[in-house]
């Protein structure tokens, strides 16, 4: 039933999770919403006839949580399709694909190439942000919990690279290359892509139950990633149109 | 070149979202306080448990965790509250408890010869507390109420972290956006402290209003 | 969202290494506090203007500023300045700073509700400045104090939670990365608050006891 | 009348009046005397309810004060029927009990306002007469706190008198003064005595104005009366030993009797 | 001897003592007698250094109090020389102020053994002479909170004769007792007026002790010295106007004189 969407069209606006982390997702300096995955959404629940979209900055880890409490309508974030979270929540296809980096110290003293380096070296710390991709594929790698350190934001794990209190901080590509934009600083260097670590796509995340709207949203963005709208708004971020058009949702959440 | 000025508007964006916070907080907290404190003296004792159990409960537990458990937990069980209501109620009832003991206290403080002079009167229970225990015990209760305030403007940082745009939070963002840590957190720091001196002057005037007259008597 | 008992189960391993750290801390940041509260104290009752001057709006601005900035102040802002904290230190810098704040006032309370009496019996007496401390003052204000003092290292307890924005694995951050890992919110919150109510009404009591035993000396 | 009838009050096991029994007739002018710690302090806050008692009986003008008959059977009294039966009582305390919050006329009309719903300007009319009977009407805007203690307790005389008690009890109403003041208050108290038909209870350690005041003088000691009488038959022929031993002690203290 | 010359003291814009002179003989008993708030209390605190003073200067055995003489320049006393001033005085708070944590004989003992260096022994030794000389010697493991208002007072007095000074100051030493403990400090200070020939400076309001005990009376009134003489002369034929209505006063208050 479409009860979800009328509910959306007659109060105006939907309520979206971000984590203002660009080019993801972004809050400018007079406070308005931009980066990749709001500015897609927004277009969409404008097709849709839902004139605006609300957003709140929320950690990684209380994106779910607050989705299925019900203080968002919809997360859009850049947060990974995995088969975990496809079984929480029910994703959209596709939206914004691209691969992990690491931010580390200038000539990369410790030779991370991948998330195995870093659980090799009994010494090395790796900073995450907490319920993000990166902090399970540091896991899953085998680095011990203690020596994963839980980062709140961007800047934070910027801020303890720089300090030394980590040996490396881990994000998505593009989110590393515009840290290290802000920060302007030499004394750093980005290790992208992560060996082994796949190439991942995100997509809007509903609550489970909401799928009627999460299909209307798939019918609005299948039609502007055909057009060639959807490259048009992402691009310009750095994103791969064609990244997302090459593969699916069930591909994704069926991915070990 | 960073755009201040333009940060600087969303930093008094959160200072409002702050005060705002600050004051309904605290309307809800002076509500209960005195539900909580006059029912922890009530002559009932289903009153009294009831309000023990609010006060050792809100005390008892961090507002850490009550926020959270009002954010994400509440909606869980059928409560649906926006971010400033969740705010506001975990807030509101947590400093209400310790001043619900500040309302108890300064009730207690009134000298036992007080209450006999109103029975030696014949006003009521109620005559009694309305007209002549609790016009004394305000005065005592003003200056800790302030000292309540101002833990509470503190508390209103712990919001940022359920996502509501107060003035760390914005902080926080301004950090995002600039890569400065130093000048967003120097700021707020600054202006958490004028908000906190602003409460304590203002209290501290109403207490010099209220006490004319009084001079010796009391506190 | 039903309560999952075997999740509880799987989970429980993890919140204890949370508590652990908890617990160190508030120890650590008692301690701090005790010693700085001390320090504040014997600061601002010091003849030397210039520094009783100092110290009093320093106190001022750490108690009317919230915690939670100050961490992030200490451990991300005085890296600038070089001064590089491991997350725990910070943690318990920043808790004995804004509780020794705290801790100065029930020293000086505790001075000053000394009867004036008692100073000039002991100038009567003839006794020294130093000997009217050491055996008339301090013995007396001391054992007063100790409900008070123990009241604040039990709202510090509280608020350790906040170390979890500094990236200490303590309860409420062991808590979060669970419900990140499984998104499930509703236990680990809930074991966070049952946890601190616990610890709470225990200390309820023992505070209740040491009021008994040390809150008043019977003149 | 006041009619008190074998009546038992403990503080924890410590037993302050035990089968205490005594009648003050209509308008009568009573002093009670005795040492420290005798129960002169208790029986009063008894009669005006501050304290419960454990056993006995309490009538005043011939209606139960502690008990309330319903249906022929005797029932401890509600709020509502000791609210009813302290009209008739009014209480001056040794520490006058002023409300520090309101000013010496807020003080006086308080309770008249409040309890009997006299409207403000009968009650400031009415109270500006009883602060000009204690010599107070040129301070009735002054706060408590600006007052002599002999003044206060002068406001505190008034404003009891403002309820229009049949019954006064007055606590040692001079002990909380200076030797100076204690004049003030007692030159009240005369007049009051001479000029209303009041009954009067008052304790006081003022030898020679109970000697002067009083129609009969009870001597208690350890909550038992032990010896009762005119003030002329205690004061000059006590027939107890104890009560002999009490005035001996009070007159070497340097008071007149 | 003590001299005092011309002394001023103000709290504030209040000027409570205005160029006060006054001389005590050696062994003299002085009786300090006046209305509320004229200065007695100040004047005692003065002599034990519990106040400044603003103007004038007192010698007690010849040496300047608040004054020292360096190299022939009268200097501001410091606290050396204090220390060694205090130990010819002694005072007895209306409050007795005794050290709330300390048994009864620490009270006395504690300040001997810290200012002179006594051992123990010794003073206990002397303590428990002076407790039992106040009637005290059965009490003296009490706590203080364990004492009524007149053992309280007792002990006071044997802790400031334990240091034996040559001055002895008690203020309104009976004030805050019960009239049937009065009697009990009352008779220490009897025996001690007899026994010893220390100077005494007494404030009182019992007329009748101050007329029996005192050598001189000094009548105070606002700051300054009305009227003084001896005992007799003051209380039976007092010469100033406001000498007379005090005592006048006193007397309706119901004291003996
Ligand atoms: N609330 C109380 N709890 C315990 N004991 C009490 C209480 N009130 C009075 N007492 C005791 O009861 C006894 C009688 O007290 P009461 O005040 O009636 O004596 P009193 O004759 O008025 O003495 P005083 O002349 O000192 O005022 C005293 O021993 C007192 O200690
Ligand atoms: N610390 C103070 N600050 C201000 N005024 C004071 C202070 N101490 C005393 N006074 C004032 O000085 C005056 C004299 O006080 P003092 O205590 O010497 O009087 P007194 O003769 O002892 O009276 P009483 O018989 O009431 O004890 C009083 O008016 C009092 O209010
Ligand atoms: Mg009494
Ligand atoms: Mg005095």
């Amino acid at each position: 039933d479409d009860s979800k969407l009328d509910q959306l069209k007659s109060q105006g606006f939907a309520r979206v999770a971000i984590a203002n982390e660009p080019p993801y997702t972004a809050v400018a300096a007079d406070g308005k919403v931009s980066g990749a995955a709001p500015d897609v959404a927004r277009e969409i629940f404008k097709r849709l006839g839902v004139g605006d979209i609300v957003a709140s900055i929320s950690e990684y880890g209380a994106m779910i949580p607050g989705l299925q409490a019900g203080r968002f309508d919809v997360v859009t974030a850049g947060l990974f399709m995995k088969p975990e979270r496809c079984a929480a929540v029910a994703y959209s296809e596709p939206v914004l694909c691209d691969a992990e980096a690491m931010l580390v110290k200038k000539g990369n003293p410790k030779g991370f190439k991948s998330y195995e380096d870093v659980a090799k070296d009994t010494s090395a710390t790796i900073g995450a942000p907490g319920g993000g991709t990166e902090e399970k594929l540091a896991l899953n790698a085998g680095v011990p919990r203690e020596r994963v350190i839980v980062v709140p934001d961007g800047q934070s794990g910027l801020k303890m690279v720089q300090d030394g209190r980590i040996d490396a901080y881990s994000l998505p590509v593009l989110s590393i290359n515009d840290l290290m934009k802000k920060a302007n600083d030499p004394s750093l260097e980005v290790i992208a892509p992560v060996q082994g670590a796949p190439v991942y796509c995100d997509g809007a995340a509903f609550k489970k139950g909401d799928e009627a709207l999460r299909d209307a949203f798939d019918v609005e963005l299948a039609k502007m990633k055909k057009s060639g709208e959807f490259a048009k708004i992402i691009e310009p971020y750095g994103f791969s149109a064609a990244a997302a058009v090459s593969t699916t949702r069930d591909k994704l959440c069926a991915a070990k | 070149m960073t755009q201040w000025s333009g940060y600087l508007g969303l930093i008094l964006q959160g200072a409002l979202v702050t005060i705002e916070l600050t004051l309904m907080g605290s309307v809800l907290a002076l509500v209960m306080a005195f539900l909580a404190g006059l029912g922890r003296l009530s002559r009932f004792f289903a009153l009294r448990a009831l309000a023990t159990a609010y006060i050792e409960f809100f005390r008892g537990t961090s507002i850490f965790v009550q926020l959270f458990f009002a954010y994400f937990v509440l909606p869980l069980v059928g409560f649906e509250l926006t971010p400033l209501q969740a705010g506001v109620l975990a807030l509101g009832l947590n400093v209400g408890a310790y001043a619900a003991e500040v309302v108890r206290g300064a009730v207690q403080s009134i000298g036992r010869e007080q209450h006999e002079a109103c029975i030696a009167l014949n006003l009521g229970r109620w005559q009694g507390l309305r007209h002549v225990i609790l016009p004394q015990a305000f005065l005592v209760m003003l200056p800790t109420f302030g000292n309540n305030a101002i833990e509470l403007l503190k508390a209103t940082s712990v919001v940022s972290l359920i996502s509501l745009a107060d003035l760390t939070f914005q902080a926080q963002v301004v950090r995002a956006q600039t890569g400065n840590t130093m000048v967003p957190f120097t700021t707020i720091l600054i202006i958490y402290f004028i908000l906190a001196l602003l409460i304590s002057w203002g209290v501290r005037s109403l207490e010099r209003r209220m006490a004319r007259g009084l001079d010796g008597v009391r506190v | 969202m039903e309560w999952d008992w075997d999740f509880v189960r799987q989970i429980l391993p993890t919140l204890i290494q949370g508590v652990k750290i908890t617990i160190l801390a508030t120890l650590l940041g008692s301690v701090l506090a005790a010693i700085v509260g001390l320090g504040i104290a014997l600061a601002r009752r010091s003849p030397n203007k210039a520094l009783s001057r100092t110290v009093g709006w320093a106190a001022e601005f750490i108690r009317g500023t919230p915690l939670l900035v100050q961490l992030y102040f200490i451990f991300y802002v005085l890296p600038d300045v070089g001064i590089l904290l491991p997350p725990l230190v910070a943690g318990v810098i920043g808790l004995g700073l804004h509780y020794g704040t705290y801790t100065a006032e029930v020293y000086r309370a505790g001075i000053d509700n000394v009867p004036r009496g008692q100073w000039e019996a002991a100038k009567a007496c003839n006794l020294s400045g130093r000997q009217t401390w050491t055996h008339i003052i301090i013995p007396q204000a001391i054992p007063p104090m100790i409900p008070a003092l123990a009241n604040y290292f039990i709202a510090m307890f509280k608020e350790t939670p906040l170390l979890s924005a500094i990236t200490v694995l303590e309860l409420m951050n062991q808590a979060k990365s669970v419900a990140n890992t499984y998104y499930r919110y509703i236990e680990p919150i809930t074991l966070v608050g049952a946890f601190f109510l616990a610890i709470s009404l225990c200390s309820v009591i023992l505070l209740r006891w040491l009021e008994r035993r040390y809150g008043k000396i019977e003149r | 009348m006041i009619k008190v009838d074998a009546i038992s009050k403990s503080f924890g096991t410590f037993k302050v009046l035990d089968g205490l029994s005594m009648q003050v007739m209509p308008r009568e002018k009573l002093a009670l005397i005795g040492p420290s710690g005798s129960g002169k302090t208790t029986i009063l806050r008894i009669l005006m309810t501050l304290e419960r008692i454990d056993g006995g009986h309490i009538q005043i003008e011939g209606e139960q004060l502690y008990h309330m008959e319903r249906n022929g059977q005797l029932l401890p009294a509600d709020e509502r029927h000791l609210t009813r039966m302290r009209q008739k009582i009014g209480m001056v305390f040794q520490l006058f009990n002023l409300f520090p919050h309101k000013s010496v006329i807020d003080n006086v009309t308080l309770a008249p306002m409040l309890t009997k719903g006299t409207p403000r300007a009968a009650a400031e009319k009415r109270a500006m007469e009883l602060l000009d009977m204690v010599g107070m009407a040129d301070k009735a805007k002054a706060m408590p706190a600006q007052l002599s203690g002999g003044q206060k307790q002068r406001v505190a005389i008034a404003r009891a008198l403002a309820l229009q008690p049949k019954i006064m009890l007055f606590d040692e109403v001079t002990s909380a003064l200076d030797p100076e003041l204690v004049e003030e208050v007692l030159n009240v108290l005369w007049r009051l005595c001479a000029e209303t038909d009041m009954t009067m209870l008052l304790v006081t350690h003022e030898m020679g104005f109970a000697h002067d005041f009083a129609d009969r003088v009870l001597f208690f000691d350890r909550g038992r009366i032990v010896e009762e009488g005119k003030p002329d038959e205690i004061f000059r022929n006590p027939k107890q030993e104890r009560t002999q031993g009490f005035l001996k002690k009070i007159i070497a203290a340097g008071h007149r009797v």
